[in-house]
């Protein structure tokens, strides 16, 4: 349980992850480390792939730095989400290597995104008391 | 030497709504590929039904099938990998077997999407995507495939334009194709000024939801011949997958699951990309097949835009591909696409494709994909 | 002589409630496999992943599933039979190995029930039995295998007390197995007096819905003898299917899948059914239990009821039955449970069952049925 | 269309064999028969799986005749059915051969079974306007 706390509609309650819903409600943004073999996860997993360790992983925040690699603007969405159109989509990548898929603030405009533009991962509480992460432009400084 | 053959294919008109039932929509592309090869429902082994089940209220649907095909005591099983579920059935039949295991297989894939209201269609798009990171964020098909369109823009300066000339040459090929749902011949125009749905794709950019059945009869080398005089040989199989999360991928210029497939499946053919004399390509959305011509090496990475703008992806061009409409002219009913794309192959190679028919065509290749990019089979075909 | 090997085995301990994510759990018994042969994902060429897919929200689970493992960009496939799935992944492994597509295969069967509340369970159970000519009668599981138990009653003199027996062997043999779900033994009387679910099933002739995972590896013989000095070998493979509508059905004593694919499996390994020393059969209920001996041939039909009141299929009986609690006693979440049997069989076959070990087991039997008698999978295995 | 309206709950609208429902509502259970082939149907269908010819089939009427070959009292139902609970369950085969799954009339007893008790299938209206059949005691004569 915890995890159905994620995203404007969550699909999933139970996973050995819902911590990560906890710590972004403190503000933060979590990837989890293999404390076998060190690699690094984002999203989040408690499962190494690399060396098939189970359960011997440390949460460890991430470096929230992000430049956009792609993106797309919605104008069309699935059944719960309609009422948010239109919604910019990205994928972004992170000063330490991390990928992440998700929106971009409503406050930015198609029309700022430039290719050096930098952006931060802030969790973000919605109206019913859910909470999830989006992209927002990173104050410089 | 080959030892699987294609003997029979059938399909269904694809349309917006069949009005039947799965079993009936079924029973009409089994037919046509048992009259295609003179075969009755009980010389056939075995069966793999192929579909997405979300659209059905029936569970487990094969069995519900194979028993109103008659093809009941023989074993079925139910095969999945979304969009590619047909070419999956047919690699199974020809694993079934090459093993020995069975002579003669069947491969059914159909959809019935008008079964469901749009929002409830709507609402399983949503739960198409990584549900846990990326389903909470409103990904769809679309949105996905946008991503990937706007990276190769950005990278290779693929212009919309081209995009649109896909639809263009899908458009004009459909209407010579009596099984194909869209039936006009749409302008550049068009296709550029028809609505946003996840920028830069608009609605010309891609494909519809259709109700339609496929089916492929497949058989061993020494069935084959008594069979048919025309079979048609599976002589090269590649398939890989993809993370599904979208956070988890190294590549949106291109589908890595396309290009290792596609390598495999040159490799066991022993053929190379120039040797294909004639392919379909899995073109859900017009950035799709542009991907799709580069991973399969009929150009290099980026060029794939002026392909298809410089006409060599008609039926006269170097590599003809979607000469039947493709997915964006035929519509889309997931399951029974890849069987369709064999169809198209298959009466290629047996030189029965009429008017669509390419010239000298000694060699095919069907390249299908399931979701967003997830999935990626390529399958080859010699006569 | 046989070429293709059961290199590993894992399973998760079936559940009432995992409380995990259905990657999360896949990855338990995928590791326990992998650490049981020694590889790593990377070794794995290929994945099946079975399961029945109405219990989870994420569609195409196959694709969630393999990046979890690892399993990315080797190709997989999403099988389904309901509850036979795990074993028609094992044939469909076997076929690819085989057939020379791949030297080494994973199955991965898993089912998360737990995942929907009891209300949209019994929903998805109405939708299981045909939509069109059953499921509006109010179908459910344990009535179709009711039908089933009066006809076998009717025509045999078969008792209450004596699927009763069947419920209780299982109880027996489940608490001697940790990753059972049902640590306690029964009596005759608590199975005789439980409430009745449908006439003549009583609450402890039904086995019970759980969470859980299994994983087998599959090898060709080459690679086999490399990665283990105890290989167990597939010798027999049998499939069929039986009408899913109850009306065209043409015995309700026994199942028809289950003799054929006995048949099938029985004359490609050159056995018979007296040469089995160890089997698991699917006792989704106690009545499936009685007709698999007899559709097996351990008995003759009517004789399974004395069968079991004799104790031949006890762990020092002629034909030693379900000696880790079969599905009466571990649970049965619908796509683990093939895998499930496969493991125990190779761990007999192996001469790793501890405490459950039957003695001289060198020939061993799957038996695993898909819905209402629907799917029949038989598989014989030979250390 | 017209599938909808059988059975308590109908999964299907669309189908070939929807005049089945229009017959049933003029009181009568009809089969099919293959005009090419001579097979006969029931349930009905409009595909030949014998002579593999589509849509060259007649409606023909049953032989409404029918003995009970095995039964369950079903205490527990799927979701929608619960307040019929208990009902029975049964198949049963027709003087000419044909086999039925459907319900027993609640009037119908389990005490009354008996192997020689002769049925007849019948149409029976529900509340909310739907139509199914149900096996009901063949009045004798
Ligand atoms: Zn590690
Ligand atoms: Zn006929």
């Amino acid at each position: 349980m915890g995890f159905e706390k994620f995203g404007k509609i969550s699909y999933i309650r139970e996973t050995k992850v819902a911590p990560f819903v906890d710590y972004l409600e403190q503000g933060k943004v979590m990837a989890t480390r293999c404390r076998s073999c060190g690699k690094m996860y984002f999203p989040p997993r408690m499962d190494c792939e690399q060396c098939m360790t189970s359960d011997n992983m440390e949460w460890k925040e991430i470096v929230n730095e992000w430049k956009i690699l792609t993106y797309t603007v919605s104008e069309f969405a699935p059944t719960g989400f309609e009422d948010d159109v239109p919604y910019i989509l990205a994928i972004a990548e992170s000063a330490e290597g991390l990928r992440v898929f998700t929106r971009l603030s409503k406050d930015v405009k198609e029309e700022q995104l430039q290719s050096d533009m930098k952006f931060k991962l802030a969790p973000v509480r919605l109206p019913d008391g859910k909470i999830t992460y989006e992209l927002q432009p990173l104050e410089e400084g | 030497m080959s030892e699987v053959a294609v003997v029979g294919v059938g399909q269904t008109a694809f349309t917006r709504s069949c009005g039947v039932t799965i079993k009936e929509l079924c029973f009409e592309a089994f037919k046509e590929a048992l009259e295609d090869c003179n075969l009755y429902p009980k010389e056939i082994e075995a069966s793999l039904i192929c579909s997405a089940p979300e659209y059905d209220k029936q569970r487990s649907p094969a069995g519900a099938i194979v028993e109103y095909l008659g093809l009941n005591p023989q074993p079925t099983t139910y095969v999945e990998n979304i969009c590619a579920s047909g070419t999956t059935g047919v690699r199974l039949a020809y694993s079934l077997i090459k093993s020995g295991l069975h002579d003669i297989v069947a491969v059914i894939g159909f959809q019935k999407m008008s079964e469901l209201t749009s929002r409830e269609a709507q609402e399983r798009m949503g739960r198409g995507a990584d549900i846990m990171w990326d389903s909470p964020f409103g990904l769809t098909m679309p949105a996905g495939y946008a991503l990937y369109a706007r990276m190769h823009m950005k990278t290779y300066g693929t212009t919309e334009e081209q995009m649109a000339e896909v639809k263009v040459k899908s458009s004009k090929y459909a209407v010579l194709n009596p099984k194909a749902m869209f039936q006009r011949e749409v302008s550049l125009e068009e296709v550029l000024t028809s609505r946003v749905i996840s920028s830069p794709l608009k609605f010309y950019d891609c494909s519809a939801n259709a109700d339609g059945a496929s089916c492929v009869i497949l058989a061993s080398a020494e069935k084959a011949r008594k069979i048919t005089d025309t079979p048609v040989w599976i002589v090269g199989i590649g398939s890989a997958s993809e993370p599904l999360s979208m956070a988890n991928r190294t590549s949106f210029v291109g589908l890595n699951c396309a290009v290792e497939a596609a390598r495999q499946a040159y490799k066991m053919a022993g053929i190379e990309p120039k040797d294909v004399d004639v392919a379909e390509v899995h073109d859900c959305f017009t950035i799709a097949e542009i991907m799709a011509y580069e991973n399969l090496g009929f150009c290099n990475p980026g060029e794939g835009g002026k392909l298809v703008q410089e006409g060599q992806t008609y039926i006269d061009g170097d590599f003809p591909v979607n000469i039947d409409g493709g997915l964006l002219g035929k519509g889309h009913p997931i399951g029974a696409t890849g069987g369709s794309q064999v169809r198209t192959i298959v009466m290629q190679l047996r030189g029965d494709a009429g008017r669509l028919q390419v010239k000298r065509a000694e060699i095919g290749l069907v390249h299908n994909i399931g979701g967003i990019g997830l999935y990626g089979n390529v399958l080859i075909f010699r006569r």
